[in-house]
């Protein structure tokens, strides 16, 4: 296994662009290409997470990140400014310096981190290799994604569906699904 | 043979990205960065879509499917919701300018 | 037999080869050119063709597997929404008032000679 | 002439598409990456693309709003009654076993997640077309020279 894996070329590449596109979003004034450079940082991400093996959450990152919620940033953008407000640098420098200390406790436990991929650390060793395991006799379907988020964690998904329900409702009734025709008259 | 081809055809493409990803932070006007935002998802697309034969995966095809189809939405979206700012017209202002020319369209 | 699969490998090589050529042409050409029309012409007509290049390339290597069809499918989506979303790009660029970079002759632009609704 | 001619073509072409295309992603779940939450995302898209291009109160013909407000709720009820099914039929909350008497083959499991997945599309849906509906509604559309 000495051979060099030519493929984690593409993995730096795609986190060296995360990060230019990350650093251009605070630069940006502009919120019409900060929403987009949003969007792009999701596909680059959502195609990160392909070259990593975890399709179901690139796909789900593909959908909601690149697609729906640039539009619906969009569509909100239009009630608000297009330009943002210039910060004080003295907030700057508060920023910079909880970044500073949360990015060194970070760096400090990554290297209690297992190994990318490594069957023992404790995420894949227990539970998830028993999902993987028993997925074929329980449920019977090959994709163990959806048996563990339909199924497994059947409940989870229920309150996370209800959730979603409640952020809808919260919308239709703060905004009405029909605000044009009650106001249109009025302005 | 054809592992290196596929290989060195996926780093091209992140090659292309990485140029987009310069027009996009530079473009002067906001035209020129939508160009490059769907150009940059076309590239992203066969990037998708070579890595996945590469790997021997073809999960990887059905997100570039989905790529090729939202990426088409969000530049339509960015199209549509900007043009309606770029006259520096707010909402108000446009709304009674409607009223005042009558064209209800 | 082998022969085959080789003519197949090197045909599939030879497009991708292409394929990415447009692709890294169009690339360079969007950051070097001098405006917004000239580095559509760059992006617009060599996306299409190099991504079609690349999906009949790989198409090439699938072989006639369900695989082979959803690339075809790709390659369709990408054949119809990359030319329909460039001419959206320069159509608003086009409408909002973007001049292009001309040397000496300056034409009135289109929405100046159109009856002046717009003042 | 309609300054968006090709747009309108194109689109129509396409809309179908991504609308299948969700439908696959749905139904092929089991088998391949995807689920209810994306495809409902992907149907919501599609929607939102013929709202873009011919307009909010022409989409508002196509998916009413009244249907969206059913729906949302329908998706949770279609989720929660899976299980208060399964408990009816002798089983755990959401143990889908108990739905299909094939206990070999897991069928049952195959039918509760389907229905279980169809709930969660129809929430999904409905409440990213809630949310675009009240943002992008509250603007006055834009017309058709406008863009």
């Amino acid at each position: 296994m000495t051979e060099f894996d030519w493929t984690q070329l593409l993995d730096y590449a795609l986190m060296g662009m995360l990060l230019a596109v990350g650093i251009a979003i605070v630069r940006l004034r502009n919120l019409f290409a900060a929403v987009m450079l949003a969007g792009v940082y999701s596909l680059i991400s959502a195609a990160w997470f392909v070259t990593l093996d975890a399709v179901d959450v690139a796909f789900t990152e593909a959908a909601v990140g690149a697609g729906i919620s640039t539009v619906l940033m969009l569509a909100a953008m239009l009630l608000t400014a297009r330009e943002a407000e210039p910060v004080k640098a003295i907030r700057h420098w508060a920023a910079l310096i909880v970044v500073s200390v949360a990015g060194a406790a970070l760096f400090y436990a990554v290297g209690d981190m297992p190994v990318y991929g490594d069957p023992n650390s404790p995420a894949n060793a227990y539970v998830g290799m028993d999902y993987i395991t028993s997925t074929p006799n329980d449920i019977a379907i090959p994709n163990v994604v959806t048996a563990v988020l339909a199924s497994y964690r059947g409940f989870d998904t229920f309150g996370e569906v209800v959730v979603i329900f409640a952020a809808g409702l919260g919308v239709m009734l703060l905004l009405g699904l029909n605000p044009g025709k009650k106001t249109g008259g009025e302005e | 043979m054809m592992e290196w081809a596929n290989l060195g055809a996926v780093l091209a493409m992140a090659l292309a990205m990485a140029i987009m990803l310069g027009r996009l932070f530079a473009g002067p006007s906001l035209y020129d960065r939508v160009l490059a935002a769907n150009s940059f998802g076309t590239k992203t697309v066969l990037l998708l879509l070579i890595f996945s034969l590469l790997v021997g995966r073809a999960d990887g095809v059905d997100i570039a499917l989905l790529y090729a189809l939202i990426n088409f939405i969000a530049t339509i979206a960015i199209l549509k919701f900007f043009r309606f700012r770029s006259l520096e017209i707010s909402l108000a202002q446009m709304s009674l300018r409607r009223a005042i020319d009558g064209d209800d369209d | 037999m082998d022969i085959l699969l080789l003519i197949r490998d090197i045909a599939s090589i030879a497009l991708l080869a292409v394929g990415v050529l447009f692709v890294l042409a169009g690339a360079i050409g969007v950051i070097r050119l001098p405006d917004f029309y000239t580095r559509i012409h760059a992006a617009g007509v060599t996306d299409t063709l190099g991504a079609e290049l690349i999906v009949f390339a790989l198409m090439l290597q699938a072989g006639f597997t369900l695989l082979a069809a959803k690339l075809l499918l790709v390659g369709f989506i990408l054949f119809l929404t990359s030319p329909t979303a460039t001419h959206a790009v320069a159509n608003a660029a086009h409408r909002a008032g973007l001049n292009p970079l001309l040397s000496r002759h300056q034409p009135p632009h289109p929405r100046d000679t159109e009856t002046g609704e717009k003042s | 002439m309609n300054p968006h001619l090709v747009l309108r073509v194109v689109s129509k072409l396409l809309i179908p598409l991504i609308v299948v295309f969700g439908l696959y992603v749905h139904f092929h779940g089991d088998y391949s990456p995807g689920g209810g939450f994306q495809a409902g995302v992907i149907v919501a898209a599609a929607v939102i693309l013929y709202a873009l291009i011919f307009g909010i109160e022409n989409a508002k013909q196509a998916v009413p709003t009244g249907f969206v407000r059913f729906m949302a709720a329908f998706g949770v009820l279609l989720y929660g009654g899976t299980g208060v099914a399964t408990l009816i039929l002798g089983g755990n909350f959401l143990d889908y076993d108990v739905l299909h008497p094939d206990q070999a083959h897991h069928t049952g499991q195959h039918i509760g997640i389907l229905l279980v997945e169809l709930g969660v599309l129809f929430t999904v849906f409905s409440v990213m077309m809630a949310i675009f509906y009240a943002f992008a509604g509250r603007a006055p559309d834009i017309p058709e020279g406008e863009w």
